[in-house]
């Protein structure tokens, strides 16, 4: 049973939980393209959101509709950064582990091509990418290494004439499993600097396999990458990659689109526990007319409009290229803290329910685990700010 | 490495820094090492794999009835010894512990207690050798907490028979259990009273509820009565009213306080092996200071709900426990352990999301734990009614 | 050493690390720089000594008066400027900064907008040049949250001249204002009305409310009406019933909800200078990994915080605030303070409980803010209320 | 207005909040010493506190009372440990700062002279500090100095001929203004090991000066205390200070009496909200007939609940001196965290009226800060613990 909150819409004010009339933010046109992006993830991807995550099963049958949006941006066009993390946070709501595989193909693989890859990768593979008829992966972090990968990483690539080898193996790559393309972060073993490549699926030595029992982001395939003597030309090379720094652009702004995440992820809560509040009754009357679950609605509610308000100052940041890692690394510490406790607070009030993905709860409860441990975990990215603010490294 | 390997060795590091379980007679200490070490070697390791594929591991049944579990909890007088056991038990796995809660202080309890005799000589042998395995069918589709006033199922008498027809949901072992205790409004006083109803009675349906997030291997079941009749002596006598479950209740809302604590301990074991093993930045996890306060506020709750614990099942052994204080018991343990398991869960970052790695499920689990047995704010506004004389529910 | 010296220099490094200040315009940036200027230098050394003796700084009025602040606020149309300014000033301290916040938002604002053409011409000069105080009273002994609906205070009409009768409790600046606001019932048709009343007149007195923790340079009174004779003139012919205060009290909780803001800017300042001055084991206390944790998530929430009032300010800058809105940012900003100063308490050991820290006399004034202005509970409510169409207070 | 708990008790079940019928693990006539302490606090302590705590001054008048008590223990006699502990948690019910006047004299003072001093210590000064003719103050924190004093102490004792010169300076010194004797822990430049020195109130060179200001356990006289060249005989060496490592059962035992402050705090705070709960009344009924104000004093009773069954346990570590500085760390750290949030919550339940210590709330509130930091910070504690329960040392 998929509660139903269009319903409720108009029996309470403030239907969509929106506080802070946020599309006075947005010109008109931009408010059009958003209302018509969230009536398509409400109405296409919520209804079958969670039958697929059961099952930890892809939709591809839903590539070409989301490519018809045109999120990716074909022929260089770009939504505003605050139009984009609406919609960011509007797909959230309605499926964060869609959400998830578009983020990794669109603002982490389909960015890199457009932001560090040559005029030819440009050329030729852009057009496949922002038409989701190809789809990439991102291959950074390692069995034993994740937030120390930039100084520990044993993948490396060897160039041998026209060829490099790449040998090592990568562990949680969203998507690999059906990319057809992975960016490969290996360390050069000529310079010993980090670099990226660019992996065919199919590629003689490469193989993947998928991570199974999460339990959450269960729609995206998460995959073990094993680098076995996998030889590709030297153009695989991202030549904007010379060393581990090149992705800092990178994964700031993919820092901030998940922080995005965490706030679609508390909205979806809202969404839920309001609908359940209402048409739940005990002692003969609603949920929702009780003290205690209002406070607890309203703790909600107070999180993801801070969190979305933060964001707000995030846009304006992107937009005046201002963006430094501390500010994203501020904004997905908080929003996933935020979230944390959102989703908990949503989870709990739907008692026993909320424990079965029937009623969509528990699904977002699960999906905020991986976003916090996701893009940096909490402590990682706080002690990034603790730099920035005090001026002293305390990672170690 | 292996971060949470669910064979270990070091149970003397457990997370009982305080040495409660020193409180024991020595008999009672080795009986739990005994068991401790089975629920650790024969139930943990294949509970992972179980509550993944959502399913029952029905080939620990006879092990289980083997090791003489329901007699020795049946047997001891001692309260805080059969605490621990539950603790151990749900230190290994949630699901199985649960399952067998349902079975032990439910339903077999309800026999013992409000049975009668020839009842009692019926279905004990079997159930203490758990050959048959029992359910308890309280809540319905529209009503959790306030069942009591708002039941919906009925029993109405007709001769020699009486007839039962009405809904149930979440009823845990319902869908492979013998027996199924279902709790009905007597049509003819107005009362609830308790009914055995077996599985294959005309008219009883059970359906699985599939896709559960938490104790995914406990089968919980939607049932349906459907003018299901049953001879008059299914009645247990001791049940003329609602109030006949308070006892059970009073124990079974114990029992699940004493589970938040032993998912409490299987957090700090999972939690410590695995920031011992895992290293960043070239040194153990375990060496960063915002790693050890993460634990050392585990091990804070944990230490408060077992002390807490250890003077429940004093008063419990004493006979003077009142439902105020098993509500406060089940409420603040449960609390704390949804902290605990919070702070543990993103210890072992995105492993920590895994199954596999055992803390995905112990997290996962504790949420069934916050809401069954009443909710957290139910259990915490019968205090309250206790505490200032109002009540608000 | 000076841990937690009140006269810095490092002003770039604020907590504003989203750089919000850089949406105003340059002239408003300019002035908001100034005044802040003033509040640090100004301000915050002899806020200290006040909080400490309980007494209030007259020696600043002709300074605040000077600055033109009373100008600079009821001028611009811009509330994210103002908002900033409120904030800085609390960021200086938050006793003064509440006085100032009653005699402007609550009094005069009220003059301003629910005065006759003739009271404006009467009061405003001198309230505009500080030469004259307001106070603002509403609350009684018995009755907060549920003021509008039991207000005891009455009104009678006789003749050309109004009766005052009743009590008052917790009146900010009450004990020495020229003239208080006063809130009562009118007898006649049973609405409440706001009066004028100068502090001499026959009948009014106040008492000074001692021993209080928090912003104790605010001088609170419980005030007395006994048969207070006013002209008719007194009355405010813009306040016929309850609903005249709506506008009052949003913009205060919206200036109330800036001072939480300005309050955890006030901790995050003065636990940066400690925890980077003061060393333990031979290294900055800054170095360590939980006190980073600890000072980023103060940072956390100032930032949500602040973020949430710039769109507030927004919202108050087009005229569309509502108060569920203002509750929201009142209840929340005031959570997140409390969590915030909470945090920083601490980072300071035992110095954080001396008022010289600074950080302690933070501390104590976040109970206030969280109390006034409507409850956190309260304000919730009203949220909540609005979220789900019930209403539960 | 004191708000009447006595009144409260006959209309409400569990009057005393004790959920966990404690008095039960007590023999017969333990009960009866306990009640009758109970009752002197509430009695004799309670009502003057709050008007001491305004004025920051302490009642010497009482000291004679308190003596009749014989808490600090006459002639050798010593309550168990687990009744040391309820008195102690009823006696900071009735007020904390007196407590930690009283803990300071007795727990680390005394209790110094009696395991660590001489036969001749023992035999001179016992008598009178039993009876609290004599008090005594325990200075071993340093300005620049708190959780590292024990590596960086910078006060020394110096030995020439039959005496020792003591130089530097203490801070936070409670009970130093007024006591008889201070015992004052420096580092002897001969062998540079920190060891215990009795100070006598009026020796040259030493002065105290008090700390003002204070918003926490404004009974208790701290003071700065400078050491110029203080001359003392040889013999004011405590003979059972060798090293740094003697303080460890005195600290050991007076963290686990701080825990029981904090559990004493708790209650404290229970019995004030309640009252003040259900005597307030809003919107035409008690405060206490609302759900979130209820769900509030069950989460404070929780913590009070499970604080004190913790130290519970730690009492029974204590008598079976299996007590190690691990477990009263984290009992320490523990209770006192728990604690920071009862008071937090009950402070907040008086509204407006919880900022003036008419209420006492405010008192109560106000003093849990100095019971979060003393005796080892919060987190000093809980490094404690990580040590003990890691195997790895994250003070540096």
């Amino acid at each position: 049973m998929i509660v139903d909150t269009v319903r409720s819409r108009g029996e309470v004010p403030y239907p969509d939980a929106d506080l802070l009339s946020v599309t006075e933010l947005l010109s008109g046109d931009e408010r059009t393209r958003l209302a018509s992006l969230r009536q398509f993830f409400q109405d296409e991807v919520r209804p079958v959101a969670t039958e697929l995550w059961n099952r930890a099963a892809f939709p591809f049958e839903l590539l070409p509709r989301l490519a018809a949006l045109d999120l990716v941006g074909r022929n260089g066009r770009r939504d505003s950064a605050l139009l984009t993390g609406l919609a960011v946070m509007e797909f959230a709501r309605a499926d964060t582990s869609l959400c998830s595989f578009f983020l990794i193909h669109s603002e982490l693989f389909t960015e890199a091509i457009r932001t560090l890859g040559s005029d030819a990768h440009r050329r030729e593979l852009l057009p496949a990418l922002t038409d989701l008829t190809n789809v990439g992966a991102f291959a950074l972090t390692e069995p034993d290494h994740g937030s120390d990968v930039s100084r520990e990483m044993e993948t490396t690539a060897e160039r041998v004439g026209d060829e490099w080898i790449l040998r090592g193996s990568k562990r949680w790559i969203g998507n690999a499993s059906l990319a057809d393309y992975i960016l490969v972060w290996a360390r050069d073993t000529g310079d010993s600097q980090v670099k990226g490549f660019l992996v065919e699926h199919g590629r003689a030595g490469l193989s993947t396999s998928v991570i199974l029992n999460k339990i959450a982001l269960r729609i995206v395939q998460n995959a073990d990458v094993v680098l076995d003597d996998v030889h590709i030309p030297f153009d695989n090379w991202l030549p904007g990659t010379t060393s581990f720094r090149d992705t800092d652009g990178l994964l700031k702004n993919s820092r901030t689109w998940v922080a995005w995440q965490a706030v679609g992820q508390q909205f979806a809560a809202i969404d839920i526990a309001r609908s359940y509040a209402l048409e739940r009754k005990q002692f003969g009357k609603p949920l929702a007319a009780r003290q205690i679950v209002q406070e607890q609605l309203v703790r909600m509610v107070g999180n993801a409009t801070t969190s979305l308000s933060l964001m707000i100052q995030l846009a304006r940041l992107q937009e005046e290229d201002a963006l430094r890692m501390e500010h994203a690394a501020l904004a997905k510490a908080t929003c996933s803290a935020r979230m944390r406790e959102t989703v908990a607070i949503g989870r709990a009030m739907l008692g026993g329910n909320g424990i079965s993905t029937d009623f969509e709860m528990a699904k977002v409860f699960a999906d905020a685990e991986a976003i916090y441990s996701y893009e940096g975990s909490y402590e990682i990215n706080a002690l990034i700010v603790g730099r920035a603010f005090t001026g002293l490294s305390a990672f170690d | 490495m292996s971060p949470a390997s669910p064979t270990r060795s070091a149970w003397s590091s457990s997370a009982d820094i305080l040495g409660v379980s020193d409180i024991l007679h020595r008999d009672e200490r080795i009986r739990l090492e005994e068991l401790r070490e089975f629920f650790q070697t024969r139930v943990r390791p294949v509970a992972l794999q179980h509550w993944s594929a959502g399913t029952f591991p029905f080939e620990l049944l006879p092990e289980l009835a083997n090791i003489g579990l329901v007699g020795t909890l049946s047997e001891t007088g001692n309260h805080l010894f059969s605490g621990l056991v539950q603790l151990e038990f749900t230190r290994a796995d949630t699901s199985v512990s649960t399952f067998f809660g349902v079975h032990n202080e439910l339903f077999t309890s309800a026999i013992q207690l409000l049975g009668s005799a020839e009842q009692k000589r019926t279905y004990l042998p079997d159930l203490l050798a758990m050959r048959s395995v029992g359910a308890f069918a309280l809540t319905e589709p529209e009503h959790g907490s306030d069942i009591s006033r708002l039941m919906q199922t009925t029993a109405e008498r007709r001769g020699d028979e009486w007839i039962l027809n009405g809904a149930k949901r979440w009823i845990g072992n319902g869908t492979f259990a013998d027996f199924v205790l279902v709790w009905a409004r007597d049509v003819a006083d107005q009362q609830i009273k308790g009914f055995v109803v077996e599985k294959d009675r005309a008219g009883f349906t059970t359906r699985r509820i599939a896709n559960k997030t938490a104790v995914r291997s406990v089968q919980n079941a939607d049932i349906v009565l459907d003018n299901v009749h049953l001879p008059f002596d299914k009645w247990l006598p001791g049940t003329t009213n609602f109030a006949a479950t308070n006892g059970l209740l009073l124990n079974s809302r114990v029992w699940v306080a004493w589970q938040a604590v032993g998912q409490q301990f299987a957090a700090v074991d999972v939690a410590r092996d695995y920031v011992l093993c895992r290293h960043q930045f070239r040194k153990p996890l375990a060496a960063n200071q915002l790693v050890q306060a993460t634990v050392v506020r585990m091990l804070e709750n944990t230490s408060l709900s077992l002390g807490l614990m250890v003077q429940i099942a004093r008063m419990q052994t004493s006979g003077t426990l009142t439902m105020d204080q098993a509500a406060l018991a089940k409420s603040t343990c449960t609390r704390y352990m949804r902290e605990t398991v919070a702070l543990g869960r993103p210890l072992l970052g995105s492993n920590g999301i895994t199954v596999e790695s055992e803390m995905a499920k112990i997290f996962a689990d504790a949420e069934a734990i916050y809401s069954y047995e009443g909710t957290y704010e139910m259990n915490s506004l019968i205090v309250g009614r206790a505490l200032t004389g109002y009540s608000t529910f």
